[in-house]
């Protein structure tokens, strides 16, 4: 009977290479299970085997996302795997963010099913949960022996391709995706029953949890002004004079990206707007009334500030989408934080 | 309330020449004429109609009309706070648009349903007093 | 007030020479009921019996109405429509159970609708499982569409008509009596009950989205009290027909699941006060004093909980939303029924407006979901208009007659009065 | 956009802007309020050593905002 391959993603630790201080190993593979594979095995229904475990260091991966997965990829692709198995992660962050990154690209890619495991507040969860199946864990290692069958069932209905159920029901993390099922009751009757139970304070479940208002937990303060990296950042649509990247006026469908290496002011002659929904003439005159690199570079010369990052990124903010908008964040952001600034100013007109 | 006290941002070419009311009249898509009224509230006009059209489906509809009062001092808030939930709505709908070139065999209903709901809207706000 | 409802199974539905219920067979005469429905403003009414498992499309649905008919008490089922406009909900009613009366018309070239009496569709709609009456109606040239809606729903409250005066004088198989107390000795019965009511949102936007009280245009109401037997009698009419899905049909007010399950339960585990009717408007202001009004009539009626319903979906969320926010906010626990487009990966935000306090919600699914439908040899209606429908999309309709649609194209597929089992869950 | 970048870069982000409502209902969480919509950071009825000053003025108090620590959203007046 041929079985169902199954492979393994493992870091350092669980991999049983050894702890941060090997956080920087570089992808490798063993055959057969290693560390928590050997549990997994034993619940793993009898026709499904680990052939092989791809063990990568937490720090390597994050660090070297791109080169990392690649790597990880070829590993895993080697075994002729029929499913994959990654972690489970427990609350550990760059773990989670790994087997996330890892399951993701394998099911994109190789096209077989995957499923890793993570407690709800791993950063990974919140980032993969709405692409891959995740199973709920508990927040250390020390839940290991509860979190090893949930994963196994998992994996076996996963491989055979069979009707995944509800989120409570297979001990996954929900994925936002609204499916529809038929209840034993009609929904009237439903809403009688939830009514009783509301009015009597015990326990209920909402069919539809109301979406909650979306907001950014504030981050800490910036501790010493004087070593801090500031970056600029623009929704007015300033852009060096004859807008080469053609920004348009309004429902901007990209952002621009400018050197102010050398650059002390903004001037006429040097920069102009973009922007649409209001007159243009204050800016064109200065861009610094919407873009203070003037200011930025005396305060930087005062040592008020470390410094001030060379390269600022502008948007036109008039008409352009709640979605593109935060597409062009995204992207801004990516590239501010592999830059490791430690503040941002956001104008807007 | 007095049409000439309102300003009625539409893309319907049925509205395009109303008489009595100032009108704002957007050249694109219901996104569009969403993203002109989230700009206009912005500056403080109050919103006198809801932006989105009862049961019919955003990304079906190529026609909408939203009526606006003068602008007021400050901002509702509240108000920016919903469009940008409708503006959510519209723009998802936006990737998965259905009706497309089937749609426009049939734009002058979608026109007369709109209007239709503005005349609904006009009406009751003509039957306020201010 | 206490209604008897009188139901008579409907084993079949046959044309006869004579209009005549005979041992729960309904016997039509065709040309009688083609004389009954005559209006200049239709050039041509097609009548049709369709039965569960015909391989049958019916497209554009309008509306679907249940055949009843008031044999003691007072008033006449559709009040305002026929009569004074007179109280109903007391006495006693017989029901033709098992049978509706369906009018098809293609008001708007985008209109939905869809009922499949058999294959992979027929699931979504309660009215696969009923034996159906279709009458098609084709407007005179160059009626406008006010006026061909209101053609089209008459022509199915006069057929409905038709049919239940034969059953005035049937002997109803099987009975039910439902009753509520005028407010104050309903509030003094069933002492360490909860007592609750119900609010029953009613689409009132404007052309094809319509609902009519004893006659009245609903968004000309303030909202107002009823005893949940008078829409048993009739009193809430539909005149809406866009958005097949979560539109609410004649048939569905008549048979009311909220207001059926809440009486099932009273006197046992709650007490039914009674329905708030309110409406869903086009302006800010109007959904604002609707809401105040809805909530201030809760508040008086003493109740601890509501059902709020609503109807179709947009702009209706805002007023769903209003209503709980301010029914809560006096400290009455709400319970809202509602639908979703959370698109067809189901993955997008399902309403246009949202709040915290709405945390007890029943979902009647998700309308974006696509379904696959088969050819069916016979159609009523006007099947190309499936790619122009609402739910329905470019190439939907293929050449061997098979449609993929989403499931807002099939009547009553996502009832927001919780008609059906189906509702929507988190994956 | 401001919402995104703070969460992205995991940052502080101070939102410069004219209209402070739209910056609330974005979901700023520093807001630094501006002069007008079309110089925000400036203001050409000044000679240009006064506007300097006021440009000055607004940018600190952005650093200033980057520089405290929040748990709200907050203007900084």
């Amino acid at each position: 009977m041929a079985s169902i391959r199954v492979v393994h993603y493992l870091n350092q630790f669980f991999g049983q290479i050894g702890g941060e201080e090997k956080a920087d190993i570089v992808p490798f593979s063993k055959e057969g299970p290693v560390g928590p594979g050997t549990a997994l095995v034993q619940a793993l229904d009898g026709d499904m085997e680990i052939v092989g475990t791809v063990i990568c260091g937490d720090t390597y991966f994050n660090e070297n996302l791109e080169a990392a997965t690649e790597k990880v990829i070829a590993l895993i692709a080697g075994f002729r795997p029929d499913l994959l198995i990654a972690g489970p992660a427990f609350n550990a962050g760059r773990y989670g963010m790994a087997c996330g990154a890892v399951c993701t690209a394998v099911q994109e890619r190789l096209k077989i099913p995957v499923v890793t495991g993570m407690y709800e507040e791993n950063p990974g969860a919140d980032m993969y949960k709405k692409q891959i199946y995740i199973v709920k864990t508990g927040n250390s290692a020390a839940q290991m022996r509860k979190a090893i069958p949930a994963l196994a069932r998992l994996a076996g209905k996963l491989a055979r391709g069979e009707v995944m159920g509800s989120p409570a029901e297979e001990g996954y993390l929900a994925r936002g995706i609204r499916r529809n099922v038929f209840h034993e009751q009609r929904g009237s009757a439903r809403a009688v029953a939830m009514l009783l139970k509301k009015l009597q304070g015990e326990p209920f479940d909402t069919e539809y949890p109301m979406p909650v208002f979306d907001r950014v937990t504030p981050r800490p303060a910036i501790k010493d002004l004087s070593k801090a990296k500031i970056a600029l950042v623009t929704s007015g649509g300033i852009v060096p004079k004859g807008n080469p990247d053609r920004i348009e006026s309004s429902s901007a469908s990209k952002f621009g990206r400018y050197d102010l290496s050398g650059i002390n002011d903004l001037d006429e002659n040097t920069f102009e707007t973009a922007h649409g929904g209001y007159d243009p003439v204050y800016a064109n005159q200065d861009a610094d009334r919407v873009l203070p690199v003037d200011v930025m570079r005396q305060l930087e010369k005062e040592g008020v500030i470390g410094r001030l990052h060379n390269i600022y990124y502008a948007t036109v903010g008039n008409g352009t989408s709640v979605a593109n908008a935060k597409k062009y964040a995204h992207a801004i952001g990516e590239e501010l934080k592999q830059e490791k600034v430690d503040g941002i100013i956001l104008t807007s007109t | 309330m007095d049409s000439r006290q309102v300003l009625i941002i539409t893309n319907n070419p049925m509205v395009k020449n109303t008489n009595n009311a100032e009108i704002c009249f957007v050249i694109g898509d219901c996104g569009q004429v969403l993203y002109q009224v989230f700009n206009q509230v912005a500056m403080g006009r109050r919103l006198l109609s809801h932006p989105l059209a009862g049961s019919i489906k955003f990304e079906d509809n190529p026609y909408r009309s939203v009526v606006l009062s003068k602008p007021e001092t400050d901002v509702d808030l509240s108000t920016l706070a919903m469009l940008e939930k409708c503006l959510e709505k519209v723009e998802a709908g936006v990737r998965e648009r259905t009706a497309a070139k089937g749609g426009l065999a049939f734009a002058r209903d979608f026109q007369m349903i709109d209007k239709e709901l503005l005349d609904e809207a006009m009406q009751a706000l003509g039957e306020r007093q201010v | 007030m206490q209604l008897e409802l009188g139901n008579i199974l409907v084993k079949d539905v046959q044309w006869g020479s004579r209009s005549e219920i005979r041992k729960g067979v309904v016997y039509v005469n065709r040309q009688e009921l083609l004389d009954t429905l005559k209006d200049d403003r239709l050039a041509r009414i097609d009548i049709d019996i369709v039965r569960p498992g015909d391989a049958v499309r019916i497209c554009p649905v309008k509306d679907v109405l249940e055949p009843r008919v008031k044999v003691e008490g007072k008033g006449q089922v559709f009040p305002g429509f026929f009569g004074n406009a007179e109280m109903v909900g007391s006495g006693k009613t017989n029901v033709l159970k098992g049978m509706t009366v369906l009018t098809v018309g293609k008001i708007v070239g985008f209109q939905e609708g869809i009922i499949d009496m058999s294959g992979s569709g027929a699931e979504y709609t309660p009215f696969s499982r009923t034996i159906n009456l279709v009458l098609l109606c084709d407007q005179a040239d160059g009626l406008p569409q006010h006026e061909h809606e209101e053609a089209v729903r008459m022509a199915g409250l006069k057929a409905t008509r038709y049919i239940s005066q034969l059953a005035a004088n049937v002997t109803p198989d099987e009975s039910v009596t439902f009753a509520t107390k005028p407010l104050a000795q309903q509030m003094a019965e069933f002492s360490g009950l909860p007592k609750v009511a119900y609010v029953y949102m009613l689409q009132t936007q404007g052309l094809m989205h319509d609902t009519y009280l004893y006659g009245l245009d609903v968004k000309k109401i303030l909202p107002t009290f009823l005893y949940p037997t008078e829409v048993m009698d009739g009193a809430v009419i539909s005149g809406n027909c866009v958005s097949a899905c979560d539109k609410n049909t004649t048939y569905h007010h008549m048979n009311n699941p909220v207001i059926a399950d809440l009486l099932a339960r009273h006197g046992q585990d709650l007490n039914f006060i009674g329905v708030v009717a309110t409406n869903e408007n086009v302006t800010l202001l109007d959904k604002e004093r609707s809401s105040n009004f809805t909530a201030k009539l809760v508040e008086s009626l003493g109740v601890e909980g509501v059902i709020i319903s609503e109807e179709g979906f947009g702009n209706p969320d805002a007023d769903l939303i209003m209503n709980c926010r301010k029914i809560e906010a006096l400290g009455i626990k709400t319970i809202l029924i509602t639908d979703e487009y959370a698109g067809r990966d189901g993955a997008s935000q399902s309403l246009a407006d949202g709040n915290p306090l709405a945390n007890a919600v029943v979902s009647g699914g998700n309308a974006n979901a696509v379904i696959e439908l088969p050819p069916m040899p016979k159609v009523i209606g006007y099947i190309d208009a499936v790619e122009i429908i609402a739910g329905g999309f470019d190439g939907a309709l293929k050449k061997d007659g098979s449609i993929t649609v989403e499931i807002q194209a099939i009547t009553g597929a996502t009832n927001e009065l919780g008609f059906n089992r189906m509702g929507a869950l988190e994956f | 956009m401001v919402k995104e970048l703070e969460e992205v870069v995991d940052v502080p982000v101070v939102h410069v802007c004219t209209v402070v409502p739209i910056s609330l209902t974005v979901g700023a969480n520093r807001i630094d309020p501006a002069v007008a919509i079309p110089y925000p950071l400036g203001n050409p009825q000044l000679n240009r050593s006064e506007e300097l000053a006021l440009r000055r003025g607004i940018v600190e108090k952005a650093l200033q905002a980057l520089s405290t620590d929040v748990t709200e959203q907050t203007v900084f007046q």
